[in-house]
């Protein structure tokens, strides 16, 4: 799919597709597996989608940024599968005219997909054990928190 | 009152409760958040978990107080945790 | 020098540098050559320097950005000489542990190495004319205007 | 009183008005904004974009109101438009 993919990601790849002699700002942004997580010394992860649902949304995510910011073009690709220490876990690029547009799309396109999309991380830890990952830490109870995204609740 | 069988697909952090897939009976005209809680009685261990999911149909996200339609499978979707 | 170089940027090339296993996120900006400046077609630029001075305030911005933001690399690197339409001028890359801090220090250094750093823009339009650029449009005259840069009067 | 020969180093636009490089005499114990004031009396033209540029001694700014020290070599510089 489109925005998913099982194998490593190719930034030098990407960006040439990205030429645009409109575009006089491109922001990449990476995110990258880091080898620690709230003190737990990570090994590696493993990405989860419900796949043609968050193919779809990350779809719909792009083509909004690039009518409410503006953009020539903007891509956003996610690792599924098993993704190394320093690996890539998603790339986002962004191509305006201007440089705020590119920056703040960016964060826009990032923040959605990881609040909204059906991605799930699963972090294995040194010392054997693993975890299904959560971006944001006030999920669990009542569903209450300060964040601007919305979880629907379930009751 | 009539029942109908929900067969519902599950993901990352919630197979351990449910498997990859389960299904619970509802109530014809019943709400998705009967399903949820179809999904408490089955697994009183997922009670804790279940507030923050959300359920998708068609690839959509619907509302859990909207009357299920004629759909026979659901998805049922954990907080993300992509990026 | 280690901040301007005359020859193509290579991002492929500065992000493998980059592998950081405490970077969470790493944010790349790059600024390219647009076709048109203010409705003027241009055909290329050529940037020109006070490069001992340049080379130096870039190692400054960098360092004070890696401190005020909690950075675990940054990286800038401005061409010099002639670049063409959709070329690279300049590269700014920034790794943190996670993305806000990578993103901010991004937008931080890149314009403080725009408003500050002694490097000129020499513009080529189709009609064959050419203009020295000025990113601040309110520099001529009075000096007064509304950014918070500050450039220094001479009377 | 006794007058110093000052070199200045023009860069970008600035070389239309003065070349590469040019020479002012200044008045001992001048401020770097005698200098300033030289240039425009040397070429008028340039009275408009020369409130705009900034003086630099090894490599680093100076404030215009300083006197000068005793370097015979200053860099004037246009506003950046790097980027």
């Amino acid at each position: 799919m489109k925005h998913l993919q099982y194998t490593d990601l190719n930034y030098s790849e990407l960006f040439d597709e990205f030429r645009n002699p409109n575009s006089g700002a491109v922001v990449l942004f990476s995110g990258e597996v880091r080898d620690n997580n709230k003190g737990r010394e990570v090994t590696h992860l493993e990405y989860e989608a419900y796949e043609p649902m968050a193919n779809k949304m990350i779809d719909e995510i792009l083509l909004e940024a690039v009518s409410r910011f503006n953009l020539n073009q903007a891509v956003c690709v996610h690792r599924l599968g098993r993704v190394e220490i320093s690996g890539c876990a998603v790339v986002v690029i962004t191509g305006a005219g201007h440089r705020k547009e590119a920056y703040d799309a960016n964060q826009f396109i990032i923040d959605k997909v990881k609040n909204e999309v059906p991605i799930w991380k699963h972090e294995f830890f040194t010392d054997g054990t693993s975890e299904w990952g959560q971006n944001c830490d006030c999920v669990i109870g009542t569903g209450e928190h300060e964040h601007d995204h919305h979880h629907e609740k379930a009751e | 009152m009539d029942k109908k069988l929900i067969k519902i697909v599950c993901f990352a952090g919630l197979r351990k409760y449910f498997g990859s897939e389960t299904s619970v009976f509802v109530e014809d005209g019943a709400s998705y958040s009967g399903v949820i809680d179809a999904l408490k009685a089955l697994n009183p261990e997922a009670t804790e978990v279940l507030p923050s999911c959300r359920i998708a149909v068609n690839e959509a996200f619907v509302a859990l107080n909207e009357p299920i339609k004629n759909e026979n499978t659901i998805f049922l979707i954990p907080p993300s945790s992509g990026g």
